[in-house]
């Protein structure tokens, strides 16, 4: 029987979504912690494309879709829409950031210092099948350092500026209620640049690999250094209406200056952050910010483009659809389609009538 | 008597030529009058300057003193000094130049060419052409190059086809550079023909002529250019 | 002191209708502007809901706000009010409002649907919520969507107009299969959605509000009552909609509406109203029932 | 301290006295700057009604952005622009973005030296004339049909042909294709940008040849923006020299070529020579 299923479509559906359950099992809040725990960056990047930190949702988006992040996204971001605004936290400041990781290309040593911090960026990609043959894996314990670095960095992009090398714009103070919010507005083009990098925040950590990827290899003018890369806790300091401000908690934090060299003068740079930690969104991300102004017009490389397209949810979604029933669509194209083979028909035997007896 | 068709005052010439920063003098003091029906040869030896000075009337070359001044229908109009859209509505009308050297089109016939003048003073395409075949014939064009391109003429033939481009349409003040330099005797003696006729017709006319003894019966005035020096007119 | 969970409301899973109050009162704005300006569109935030992008978010988030526990909502889908989405999402909206769901267009005070118009004509009192994929008419020929709504400040609408041009020079005849190009008041065009041309004369000079919206695009306009809906159309080369009208329903026997082809085994097809609604309750009549049939847009196979 | 003066260029020969003469197109005290760079300083045009101006300089003479101008492109700083057509008596850079856009469409014509940038290179060639009528409001298919049939057939493009599009013509078709739509609706004030420019010599012959016959059937007014002297000695009537975004001399064509005042044309001239 066709999907059109006469009466028997409600039947169908609560089946079929039974089906993908059976598969996934039970699952318990013990199942979501050791998602929680033992996947900590899937569960960053979909915090991140889902713009709402919560780990342990998260974790449970992930349980509940068993995996498939597109549905993970979905879920959360579906859960966030429906939740209050209550207060806009104060602006992060780079000298505040409690730093886990650190690093810039740019300069050998910078003041603050490179901090590698967690990283498997210099492991070696061994599968360690031993594992499943029952050894385990127990991580060694890490050494402290005689002299710990300090927790709070200056931001290099400051000292850069001191020395003339990057613009130093000037600092806009917006009252926090005004401060534009991509969850609550459309995105219009021109995009504003808040507009603009929350859009980067949320967006799909592949679509913006590839793009960001595109550029770098050549088909964007930008050649990307990495300025200072952060992987950070920060607090999320909320004031109080009374006038005090607290920290109402922390959060996971990736964010990344990129620069160009191509500038004439000063070096212009481009940025990117999101929730969680998520080092090849934010450097993709930022390069796609970099390399926008001289984007070539109708290029991928264009805001209005790629902004449009690494929206994870709206291109997942719209995927799925061509899975719906378009019948309508075909019958209509098929009535105009038959009538201008008739037509074209008609010509022909038309032409063949006129044409001289031989 | 009615008015001079030109009057020339004073009139001067001469060229700067920036890069070298030199200033070539050509003429200067030139005045003569000039009416309807009658003909000014310009005499000189070469390089005197009257080729300069035919150029100068039409204003290819810029004046730089003087006057020159046209009987225009609206008025007289001063040549020297008057806006370039005026005086190239003047050359569409009244102001015929010929050389002897012609700016052919491609792919623009023969007849056509010589008929372009009277379409554009409004003759209907029949009548024009019918002239323009009579002027081809008169000037010793043969009928079967009609209808061809003179891009691909000889120069003989070519400067026929100017010739009578140049005089179907019976204009007020007609300047001739050379224009018998290259014609066959045939079509010398067609030109002289032509423009005894539009003498009668009331055109002036100024002249370079290489052989002065072709045009010896049409000739009313003439003016000698001296090197570096005024200009005489004798009657 | 009092504890904090005596200051708060008890936590709720979620709203009233799903969405949030500040997203529905965003919408209710967007949706008087749209009515005030026929066939502009408006951008709006278009907030995720529980179901994917491009399986109508859209029409669902206007459907949501519009919705009370005292209205009967009707769902499409192609013409079907059984397809899978479309039962999935009217067993969605009936279970966050509270509304009743109905399959008679007659019944249904709000319709909410995909690709198709019901051939029933609809009342003052009904809205017609149709989903759409792609908002823009403009899109084919300008794909950013900035110099687009420059051309639709300007009504500078020539590059559509060439399409059809186009078509006229390279087959003989408009092509243009659904989402028809219509001028709406005489001012903007606007894509009707995937609805086949047969359903087009139908918003023209309705007596029902029709709002358009697209989720995925986060654009939503409107056609209200009484406004006119004109199809682009050479004047020496008249609007025709599918040739349908000699068609048989192989399963209720009326004719002169949109149907579906149903390939046979044996190489022919047989064809089937496309209005679900409509045909069933045709049938019920058959067998006897009383059954209210309204009136319907086309007659003998004719708009009247 | 230089022997000779350079001329000043502001003669006293501007006005016309003949009062036949109307001009169709008066600019006046067009400014322009980009950024630090004067595009354009204080220039005055006038084309009057049948003539070819043709306009000459290098690359960054500010030609080219004059014509912009003329085409209600780009607006300057400062200036004044009117057109001699009916209901246009107003500065036409005053006019909002819709009237400029209706003006430009009903009005005036372009043929740009890069078909790109005129055309739409995968329409077929009678729907890009058939566009420029779409926009002056004709919705008769047969009328586009008939209409886009004598416009190509007017710019000499083989009208068996008018259903294939651009990208599959040569290059001299393409700007016959540009000029079809360019005269459709009879503009005013036909303008020209480079529009032999990069055409095999012998098929820009015979475009210049094209548009000389169009000039003289009927009478249309042109501009013509050219770095050829070789183009716009056969097609212009009057030429003005543009140089850094200023009129250095403006003059009758054959005048400017065989007594050019300015040393910058006298350079011009001669190295062309």
């Amino acid at each position: 029987m066709s999907y059109v299923a006469a009466r028997g479509g409600e039947q169908a559906i609560e089946q079929s979504e039974r089906l993908y359950r059976e598969r996934l099992g039970t699952i318990d809040a013990t199942r979501v912690d050791a998602i929680a725990r033992s996947l900590p960056w899937l569960v960053d990047r979909i915090m991140g494309e889902a713009s709402l930190y919560a780990p342990r949702l998260a974790a449970l988006a992930l349980a509940q879709s068993g995996g498939d992040l597109y549905e993970a996204v979905l879920l959360l971001r579906a859960w966030r829409t429906t939740q209050p605004r209550l207060a806009v936290a104060e602006p992060l400041r780079q000298d505040k950031l409690f730093t886990h990781r650190r690093i810039s290309a740019a300069f050998k040593d910078i003041p603050g210092g490179q901090i590698l911090g967690p990283t498997l960026d210099y492991s070696h990609r061994i599968l360690r099948t031993d594992i499943l043959d029952g050894a385990g894996l127990e991580p060694e314990p890490v050494e402290m350092s005689p002299e710990p670095a300090p927790p709070h960095q200056p931001s290099l992009a400051s000292w850069q500026k001191a020395q003339g090398l990057v613009v130093d714009f000037e600092r806009q103070d917006v009252p926090k209620q005004d401060i534009p919010d991509l969850t609550r507005e459309p995105l219009l083009f021109p995009a504003g640049r808040a507009h603009r990098l929350q859009s980067l925040a949320r967006a799909d950590t592949g679509g913006l690999m590839a793009l960001g990827y595109a550029v770098m290899r050549g088909y964007g003018p930008s050649h990307p250094t990495v300025n200072e890369l952060r992987l950070v806790e920060a607090d999320v300091e909320i004031s109080h209406p009374r006038g005090t401000v607290f920290s109402a908690g922390r959060v996971r934090v990736s964010q990344a200056e990129v620069a160009s060299k191509a500038g004439a003068e000063t070096i212009d740079l481009g940025f990117c952050a999101t929730l969680g930690w998520n080092e090849v969104k934010i450097i993709a991300g930022g390069t796609l910010d970099l390399n926008e102004p001289h984007a070539t017009k109708g290029s991928p490389f264009e805001e209005e483009f790629f902004l449009s397209h690494t929206e994870p949810v709206e291109g997942a979604g719209f995927c799925q659809h061509f899975k719906l029933p378009h019948y309508v669509t075909f019958q209509s194209t098929l009535d105009a389609m038959r009538d201008a083979r008739r037509k074209q028909a008609e010509m022909a035997s038309q032409a063949a009538a006129e044409e001289p007896a031989e | 008597m009615s008015d001079p068709v030109l009057e020339v005052e004073n009139l001067a010439k001469h060229f700067d030529i920036h890069h070298l920063q030199q200033r070539v003098f050509a003429f200067s003091g030139v005045g003569f009058r000039l009416f309807p029906g009658q003909f000014l040869l310009l005499r000189g030896s070469n390089g005197v300057g009257k080729s300069t000075l035919l150029r100068t009337l039409y204003r290819s070359y810029v004046p730089k003193g003087g006057h020159i001044w046209f009987d225009a229908a609206e008025g007289r109009i001063d040549l020297a000094t008057a806006a370039d859209v005026d005086v190239a509505a003047l050359r569409r009308r009244d102001i015929g130049f010929v050389t002897q050297f012609l700016i052919a089109r491609p792919r623009v016939a023969a007849e056509e060419l010589v008929a372009e003048p009277l379409r554009l003073a409004g003759w209907p395409k029949a009548q024009a052409l019918d002239e323009a075949h009579r002027w081809l014939d008169e000037f010793g064009v043969k009928r079967e190059l009609w209808r061809a391109y003179p891009t691909t003429f000889s120069g003989g033939e070519q400067q026929k086809i100017n010739l009578a481009r140049a005089l179907v349409l019976p204009q007020r003040l007609l300047l001739l550079d050379e224009p018998t330099a290259s014609l066959d005797a045939g079509a010398r003696r067609a030109l002289i023909r032509r423009l005894g006729a539009l003498k009668l017709q009331g055109v002036a006319m100024i002249g370079v002529f290489h052989h002065k003894e072709d045009i010896a019966e049409l000739i009313d005035m003439e003016l000698t250019l001296t090197v570096k020096e005024m200009a005489d007119v004798a009657e | 002191m009092k504890k904090l969970s005596q200051l708060t409301l008890p936590s709720q899973l979620m709203s009233y209708g799903f969405l949030d109050p500040s997203a529905k009162r965003e919408l209710r704005r967007k949706l008087l502007k749209a009515i005030a300006i026929p066939g502009c569109q408006i951008p709006y935030a278009s907030r995720e809901v529980p179901m994917a992008r491009g399986w109508g978010t859209g029409g669902l988030q206007v459907t949501l706000t519009l919705l009370n526990s005292s209205s009967v909502v009707k769902v499409i889908d192609q013409g079907a009010d059984d397809g899978v989405n479309a039962a999935s999402i009217r067993r969605f909206l009936a279970k966050v409002s509270g509304a009743r769901e109905t399959t008679d267009t007659c019944k249904a005070t709000i319709i909410q649907s995909r690709h198709r118009v019901p051939e029933e004509i609809m009342r003052e009192d009904q809205i017609l919520v149709l989903q759409v994929p792609e908002p823009e008419p403009l899109r084919p020929v300008e794909h950013h969507i900035s110099a687009a709504r420059q051309m639709h400040a300007d009504a500078n609408y020539a590059r559509l107009w060439l399409i059809l041009y186009e078509q006229m020079v390279r087959t003989g005849r408009i092509m243009q299969a659904t989402e028809y190009p219509s001028l709406v008041n005489g001012r903007y065009v606007m894509s009707p959605s995937p609805i086949p041309r047969w359903d087009v004369p139908k918003l023209h000079m309705a007596r029902h509000l029709t709002l358009l919206s697209a989720g995925r695009e986060k654009r939503l306009y409107a056609v209200p009552p009484f406004t006119r809906v004109e199809p682009l159309a050479f004047s020496d080369v008249p609007y025709r909609v599918e040739d349908h009208a000699h068609l048989t329903c192989s399963r209720s026997g009326l004719k002169g509406f949109f149907m579906n082809e149903i390939p046979k085994d044996d190489g022919g097809s047989h064809f089937e109203l496309s209005d679900s609604g409509f045909c069933e309750k045709t049938l019920r009549r058959a067998a006897g029932e009383d059954v209210s049939i309204g009136a319907t847009w086309y007659r003998n196979g004719v708009m009247s | 301290m230089s022997l000779i003066e350079a001329p000043s260029f502001k003669r006293d020969l501007d006005a016309p006295k003949l009062n036949r003469t109307q001009p169709i197109l008066t600019m006046h005290g067009i400014s322009h700057r980009f950024g630090d760079v004067r595009a354009l300083q204080d220039v005055d045009v006038t084309v009057y009604a049948g003539e070819v101006l043709g306009i000459v300089g290098e690359s960054g003479s500010g030609k080219s952005t004059l014509l912009r101008m003329m085409n209600l492109e780009e607006k300057p700083d400062q200036g004044d622009y009117r057109l001699a057509i009916p209901g246009a008596t107003a500065n036409l850079f005053a006019l909002d973005r819709f009237a400029r856009r209706m003006l430009r469409a009903r009005h005036i014509g372009i043929v740009y030296q890069n078909p790109h940038l005129g055309l739409l290179m995968r329409n077929s060639s009678s729907g890009n004339v058939a566009e420029r009528l779409l926009i002056s409001g004709e919705r008769r298919f047969s009328a586009l049909r008939s209409r886009g049939r004598q416009a190509l057939d007017a710019s000499e493009f083989p009208t068996e042909r008018m259903d294939a599009p651009p990208i599959e013509l040569s290059g001299g078709m393409q700007q016959r294709v540009q000029l079809a739509k360019a005269i459709a609706l009879e503009p005013a004030l036909l303008l020209l940008d480079e529009p032999t420019t990069g055409l095999d010599v012998s098929v820009q012959a015979l475009v210049l040849d094209t548009l000389k016959r169009l000039q003289r059937e009927r009478a249309i007014t042109m501009v013509l923006v050219s770095h050829d002297l070789g183009v716009i000695r056969t097609m212009a009537d009057r030429v003005m020299v543009m140089r850094k975004g200023r009129v250095v001399e403006e003059g009758l064509a054959d005048q400017i070529f065989q007594d050019p005042q300015h040393p910058y044309t006298q350079s011009l001239v001669h190295a062309k020579l």
